[in-house]
C-alpha cells in the first residue's frame, strides 16, 4: 500500500508534460481546430512525434502485443499530460479505445495486424459503440453519431454491448459523415453500418470492458490535466491582473473560488488514480471506481473551466484566449462515454440494487 | 397590491399584439424570431424605424420626444408582446434604454431635441463606450483622454467590449478630462459620431464563434464641445445614474426571450424523452420558478416609487438573470446530449440553444462581473465595508 | 397592476411586525419550547394577545363567516413578521389550514359553531391530512404522522385527498401522541382514528383546497420572515464582530456569502407575495404560484439558516444562541406539506405533463 | 502506486479484527456501536486502558513509548478494522494524535518519559485550550495569560470549544506570556493539570441538546516551569505543528465512522423506499464517490514523504470532510422525510441520522472554519495574497 508515483511513473509524468508543454501549444491546437477533412481537430506532426519520437503510444498495451507494458496509472499520467494541453490528438479514440480493445480482445493475429500501424500513428482508429448496432454474420447493421475523431480514422472498432467487430473505414456499407463539433479539438463523426463487413474480435466482452474501463480512465486523467491547468493559468492572471489598484487574486471572493476549485481537483486527483490502480490491479473496486473517476473528474474540469472564463473577466469569453478550449473540452468530456448522472447511476445499482 | 390588468390594460395589450403579429407576418417576415444579436442589421435598422413611424419605438417616453407617455401596466404589456410575437431585440437597446433616458435625465434642452426624437424614430442608433483594456469592471480607472480644443473635444484612447458599435451612428463614452486626476474625479462623459477619421472598430471574436463585442481606438476622434453631457468633471455621476435606467422595463423584454429559451428547451426535452428524466424535471421546475420570480421581481421593482430605501429587487437583479441564463444554458446541454454539441453545416454557427449555453458564460461577466455585483450588493444593499481600493 | 403594498397592508406589517418583535422574545419561546403537555411550544399569553387584543386572527376569513376579511396577502403579511421571530404559535394548523378549510368549506352553521373560537383562540385546531384515511359513514379510520401543534388541539379538521370533516379530539377511538419534535416551536403529535366520528364539511373540495393553498403560502411567508431575520442578524453581528483585528464583514468571501442570501430572499419575497395575490385575485397562475412559493421560499430559508449558524461560528452551533430555532424551522418548513422536490414535480406536471 | 496490501498485512488484519471483535462481544459489550462522543465516559476510558494494555492504543509510536512502530499500512488496517468492529470513538483522541505527537516533536526527554507511555497507556486524556471566546479561529489574538511566578507558571483568563475537556486529565493550553505582546509571538505552550482549583469547566449546550464542547476558566492555575513544552515565546510554532498533526492516520478510523453513517443511511433509505427516487439515488452515489475520495486522498497524504512541496491532498482534507458530513446530514434528513424530525422518547436526544444532521453544522466552524480553510488553501495551495489583518 504506497499511494504515490513510483520513480519511473515521476519520470513519465515529467517526459509528457514537457513534451506537451512544447509542442502542444494553442497556435498549433488553433491551427488543427481550423483545418478540415482527414486532419481535423489532429495536430499530425504532434502525433507523429509522440507515437514515434516520444514512444509513450504504446503505454498501458501488453509488451507482448507490441505496446510497451505498463498500466492504465502510466496510461493515465500521459492523457492527464495531454488535457492539461488540451491537445488536438486522436488519442482517445485510437488508443485508449481502439487499441486497448484490440489488446485484450483481439487474436494475436489480429493484434499483430492493427496494433503496430495504431501505435506509430500511421493509421488512426475510431471507436463506434451503440448497444442497437446488429450483426447478420459478419454484415453489420447500425449506427454511432459521436465517433471522436471519426473523419480521420481508417479503422473503427465497433462494439455493441455483447458484440466487437474489426471494420475499415472504406469497407462498402460504411458511411463517415464528419461533424462541426462544439470542441474542436476533437470533433465527431456520424458512422453509419449497412451492412458493412466486420471482423469479429476474438474476446468480444474482454475487449468491451477494457476499452470502457481505459476510457473512462483516459477521460477522466484528461479532465483532471484540465482542470489543473485552468487553474494554475487563472492563478497566474489573478497575481498579474489589477483592478480597483489590487492584484485581483487579492480579493478574498476571488481567492475562496480558486480554493474551492483546488477542493475539488484535489478529490479528481484521488479518483483518477484509484481507478487506475483498481484497474491495473484487479481490485473488486475498480468498477465503482472507474464510473466515480468519469464523473467526478469531469465534473471538476467543467466547474475549473466554467472559473477560468468567469475569473478572467471579458477576456476570458473571447476567442482569442484559450479559456474557451478548455470549457468546450470539458463539456465534451462531461457528454461523453455516458453522462455524469449515468455513471451515479450505475454506483447507485451497485449500492442500493436496481429501482425496484 | 393588485397584478391583474385592467379591462383598458387587456385592450392595449390586443392592441399591440395585432399590430405587431401583423407586422411579422409582412413586411419583416424575414426577421421573425431571429434570436442572435448580430443578425441582419441593416433590416433590423428598418424595423427600428418602423417602430419609431408607428410611435412603438418608446412608448414610455413623454409624447414631446416621440413616445406615448405609457403607463407601467402598458409598458410591461407591449413588452412581453413585443416578446411574444417572435419580434427580434432591439439593435438599438442602449439607445433608447440607457443613452435616452440619460439625456432625458441630465441633457440640456437643445441636447434633448437634437437626439431624443431620433432615438425615438429609430434613426440614430446608439453604443456605450465605458470599459477599457486593463479595467474592465474597474469604471473608475478611465485612461481614455479628452481634451478642449478650438470649441470641440479631442478624444484619446481605447474602449472595449462596446457592444454593436460596427452598427452603430454614435456612442457616448466616459472620458478622463482632467489631467492627472484619479477614480472617479475628473471624467466628462461626451456624445460623439461614430463615422469620423479619428474612430476605429474592431471585433472581438467570442467563445460562441460571432462577434458583437468590439474594441473601439480613439484617435484625436472629435465631438463638439456641446456634445457633453451634464458639466465638466460630471461624467461619474451620469455613468452611475444610467446604471440604475440598465434596470428599467426592458427587463421584461429580455425576459420574454428568456421565456422563449426556456420554451425551447422545454420543447426539445419532449420530443427526445427528457422530459421524462426525473432530475431534468426537477431543473425544468427551477427554471420556470425562477424565470417567474424573475418577472414578479421586475414587477416589484418597477412598481416601487419609493426612492428613499434601497430596492432590494432592482440591486439583486442582474446577478439574479445572469446566473439564471447561465444554468439554463448547461441544463439545454444536459437535456440535448451530445446532439447539442454537433452543429447542423459545415460552419461554427450554432442554434439557440447551444449557443445560450456557450454566450450566458458572457452574461455574468459583462455589466459588472458576479463579483461585482456581489460586492454592491452586500455594500449597498446590506450595508457591509466597503471593499478597499489598493494603490498597485 | 401595482406590485407594492397599499397603505393599509403596510400598516398591518408594521403592526403585526411590531407586536412579535416586541412579545416575541427568545425568552418566551425559550420558555414555551421547554413546555410540555398542551402547552408544549405555545406561547399562550402571545396566542391569546395576538388573536384578542391585536385582533388578527381573522385575516384572511370573509368577514360574513366572522372573519377580517381580506386576503392572503394580508395573512402573508402576519405569517411573515411571526415567522421573523420563530414566534411559538399555533398559527399555521388553527388558522391557516384549519379555519381556512372551515370558512371555505364549511356550511354556515360549521362556521358558526367553530370559526368565533378559534378566532379568539379559546379553541385550538390541528390539520389532520393523508391520503389513505377512510370513512365508513361519518366513521373515519386512519392517521397521520406530523399535526402541528397537535398536542395542543381540541379541535381537527380531517382531510384525505376527497373528504373533509370536523374531529373533535377528546371523541371515542382518536389517540393523540406529542412527539419530541426537532423544531421545538412546532411540536408534532400523531393522530390516530380509529373509528372516529367525523362531521362532514359542506364542500370538502372547497375545504382541502383552501386549506392547502393558504398553508402553502403561509409557511412560505413565514419562510421569507425568517429568512430575513436570519440574514439581519448575521448583518449585525458582522458589523461588531472583530476576528483578525477587522470587523469580520469587512472580509469580501463572509460579503459575498451575505449578498447571496439577499439575492435569494429577494425571490422568495416576489414568490410568497405573486403567490399569495395570485390566489386572492383567483389568477390561473394560483396553482403554479403557489408550489413555486412554498418549495422556494422553504429552500431559501434553509440556506439562510444554515449560514446564519455558519457565519456566527462557533457560538452559531450553541444551544445558548437563537440561530438553531431558525434551522429548526427552516428544516421543518422544508419537509412539512409536500417536500420542495413534491412541489416542483407539481410544477413540472404542468408544464411537462406526467412522465411518459 | 500499489493500493493492494500484502499478505503480511491481511494477517496483520485478521488479527485487529479477531481482537477487537473478541472485545466487542465481550467485556466491552455495552459499548459497542456507540457513536456519540460524550456517551459512557467512564466505561471507555476503561476501554482506552484496555487498548493501551494490549498494546493497541497508539500502534504507529515507537515501541519505546507504548506503540508498536507500526507501518502506515498496518495503522491504515488498524483504523479500519477499529471502526468495522463498532467500535465506539476514542474519548483520548486529543491525547494520541495532538498532545502526544507533539510531545514526540517538540518535548524533552523527561517529557516524553513523563507523558507518552500515559498516554498510550490510556491513563492520561488530553484535552484542547486554543480557541478563546472573542478570537474564535483567530489564535493569533490569544489573550489567557501565564506569568512564571516561583518556578510555576501561574495562568489566568478563558478558553472557549475546549472539546471533553470535562472528563480530561490535562490540558494543553496556548498562553500570552509576553506582557504587551501581540499576534503570534509572546506565546507558550503548557500542559496543564486539569483537577486543580484554579481550573474551572463549564458545559456548552449545542445545538442537538448534547454538551460535548466546554468552555474553560483559568484563575490562578498552575503548572511545574518544566510544563512548558519547547521555550517561552514558542508556543505560536509548536500550534502550528500540531495542527499538522491533525491529518494524521486518526482520520482514517474518522472515515470508518462516516461509512457507518452513510451504511445508516443507505439502510433508512432501503427501508423506506427512498432508495428508489432518482434524486435520493444520485445523492446517495455522490455521498459514497465523496467518502472513497476522502479515503484516496487520506492515503496520498499519508503516503507522501516528500514534505518540500506543498500537499494539496493534506491541505484539504479538513474542508472536504466537513463539507461531505454537513451534506450527508442533510441527505439524511431528505431521505428520512418527517420522520428525522420526531425522537423516540420524551427526551431531546437525537438518533444518528439526525443528530448527524444537527451536529454536522459544527464541522464545519471548529477546528478551523470553511472559510478560514479557504483561506489557507488559496494562501499556502496557490500563493495568493495574504488577507490583510485589521488594526481595530
Amino acid at each position: 500500500m504506497e499511494f504515490v508515483f513510483t520513480e519511473e511513473q515521476q519520470m513519465i509524468g515529467e517526459t509528457a508534460r514537457a513534451f506537451f508543454a512544447e509542442n502542444a501549444t494553442s497556435e498549433r491546437t488553433r491551427k488543427a481546430m481550423a483545418a478540415g477533412g482527414p486532419d481535423a481537430g489532429i495536430d499530425r506532426a504532434l502525433w507523429t512525434a509522440f507515437c514515434q519520437e516520444l514512444g509513450l503510444s504504446g503505454i498501458g498495451i501488453p509488451e507482448s502485443a507490441g505496446g510497451a507494458g505498463l498500466g492504465l496509472v502510466e496510461l493515465a499520467i500521459i492523457a492527464e499530460a495531454a488535457g492539461a494541453q488540451v491537445a488536438a490528438l486522436p488519442m482517445l479514440g485510437s488508443l485508449a479505445l481502439s487499441a486497448q480493445a484490440i489488446a485484450a480482445g483481439g487474436s494475436a493475429e489480429q493484434q499483430a495486424a492493427h496494433l503496430p500501424a495504431l501505435l506509430s500513428g500511421e493509421v488512426i482508429a475510431g471507436y463506434v459503440h451503440d448497444a442497437a448496432i446488429t450483426a447478420d454474420g459478419t454484415s453489420l447493421t447500425g449506427a454511432a453519431g459521436f465517433v471522436a475523431h471519426g473523419g480521420s480514422a481508417q479503422l473503427f472498432v465497433v462494439t455493441s454491448n455483447t458484440g466487437a467487430w474489426l471494420v475499415a473505414a472504406d469497407a462498402p456499407g460504411v458511411t463517415v459523415t464528419p461533424l462541426t463539433t462544439m470542441d474542436q479539438t476533437r470533433p465527431y463523426a456520424r458512422v453509419t453500418l449497412d451492412g458493412a463487413k466486420g471482423e469479429p474480435l476474438a474476446d468480444p466482452a474482454a475487449a468491451i470492458a477494457a476499452a470502457h474501463r481505459a476510457g473512462f480512465v483516459a477521460v477522466a486523467a484528461e479532465a483532471l490535466g484540465g482542470a489543473q491547468a485552468a487553474l494554475d493559468r487563472t492563478v497566474a492572471y489573478a497575481k498579474e491582473r489589477v483592478q480597483f489598484g489590487r492584484p485581483i487574486g487579492s480579493f478574498q471572493a476571488y481567492k475562496h473560488r480558486l480554493a474551492d476549485l483546488m477542493i475539488e481537483i484535489e478529490q479528481a486527483r484521488s479518483a483518477v488514480y484509484w481507478a487506475a490502480c483498481a484497474v491495473d490491479e484487479g481490485s473488486d473496486e475498480a468498477e465503482l471506481a472507474v464510473h466515480a473517476a468519469k464523473s467526478f473528474a469531469a465534473d471538476t474540469f467543467f466547474l475549473c473551466a466554467g472559473n477560468m472564463i468567469q475569473l478572467h473577466g471579458g477576456i476570458g469569453f473571447t476567442w482569442e484566449h484559450d479559456a474557451h478550449l478548455y470549457f468546450k473540452r470539458a463539456r465534451a468530456i462531461q457528454s461523453m462515454l455516458g453522462s455524469g448522472e449515468w455513471h451515479r447511476e450505475r454506483i447507485a445499482t451497485m449500492i442500493l440494487g436496481e429501482v425496484a | 397590491m393588485k397584478l391583474g390588468f385592467s379591462a383598458a390594460d387587456e385592450e392595449f395589450r390586443a392592441e399591440c399584439a395585432d399590430w405587431l403579429n401583423a407586422e411579422m407576418a409582412g413586411e419583416f417576415k424575414d426577421i421573425k424570431g431571429i434570436t442572435k444579436l448580430t443578425a441582419s442589421p441593416e433590416r433590423r435598422k428598418e424595423w427600428e424605424q418602423r417602430l419609431g413611424e408607428a410611435k412603438w419605438g418608446c412608448i414610455g417616453w413623454p409624447e414631446q420626444w416621440g413616445g406615448r407617455n405609457a403607463t407601467l401596466a402598458q409598458q410591461v404589456i407591449f413588452a412581453e408582446e413585443y416578446a411574444r410575437a417572435g419580434v427580434p431585440g432591439r439593435v438599438n437597446h442602449i439607445g433608447i434604454e440607457l443613452a435616452g433616458p440619460t439625456i432625458l435625465a441630465f441633457g440640456s434642452e437643445e441636447q434633448k431635441r437634437r437626439f431624443l426624437p431620433d432615438i425615438a424614430a429609430g434613426k440614430t442608433i446608439f453604443c456605450q463606450g465605458f470599459s477599457e483594456p486593463g479595467a474592465g469592471s474597474d469604471l473608475a480607472s478611465v485612461r481614455t483622454k479628452g481634451r478642449l480644443e478650438n470649441g470641440e473635444w479631442v478624444v484619446n484612447g481605447q474602449k472595449i467590449w462596446t457592444s454593436l458599435a460596427h452598427i452603430s451612428d454614435w456612442i457616448f463614452v466616459v472620458t478622463r478630462t482632467e489631467e492627472g486626476s484619479k477614480g472617479p474625479k475628473g471624467l466628462t462623459f461626451l456624445m460623439m459620431e461614430i463615422d469620423q477619421p479619428g474612430i476605429e472598430i474592431r471585433g472581438i471574436k467570442q467563445i460562441n464563434g460571432d462577434a458583437e463585442f468590439n474594441e473601439t481606438f480613439f484617435t484625436d476622434a472629435r465631438c463638439p464641445e456641446d456634445s457633453m453631457i451634464g458639466a465638466v468633471g460630471y461624467g461619474w455621476k451620469i455613468a452611475m445614474g444610467l446604471l440604475a435606467f440598465e434596470r428599467g422595463v426592458s427587463t421584461l423584454g429580455q425576459q420574454m426571450a428568456f421565456r422563449n429559451e426556456l420554451d425551447e428547451l422545454i420543447a426539445a426535452a419532449r420530443a427526445n424523452g427528457a422530459a421524462n428524466n426525473p432530475l431534468i424535471r426537477q431543473r425544468i421546475a427551477k427554471a420556470e420558478i425562477g424565470l417567474r420570480l424573475m418577472r414578479y421581481g421586475a414587477l416589484r421593482m418597477l412598481s416601487n416609487t419609493d426612492h428613499s430605501k434601497i430596492d432590494g429587487a432592482a440591486l439583486t437583479y442582474k446577478i439574479q438573470w445572469a446566473s439564471w441564463r447561465r444554468s439554463l444554458g448547461e441544463l439545454a446541454m444536459d437535456v440535448l446530449g451530445q446532439a447539442g454539441e454537433v452543429a447542423e453545416g459545415s460552419e461554427y454557427e450554432w442554434d439557440t440553444l447551444p449557443n445560450l449555453f456557450l454566450y450566458s458564460r458572457a452574461d455574468t461577466i459583462y455589466g459588472g462581473t458576479n463579483q461585482i455585483q456581489r460586492n454592491l450588493i452586500a455594500e449597498r444593499g446590506l450595508g457591509m465595508p466597503r471593499e478597499p481600493r489598493g494603490d498597485v
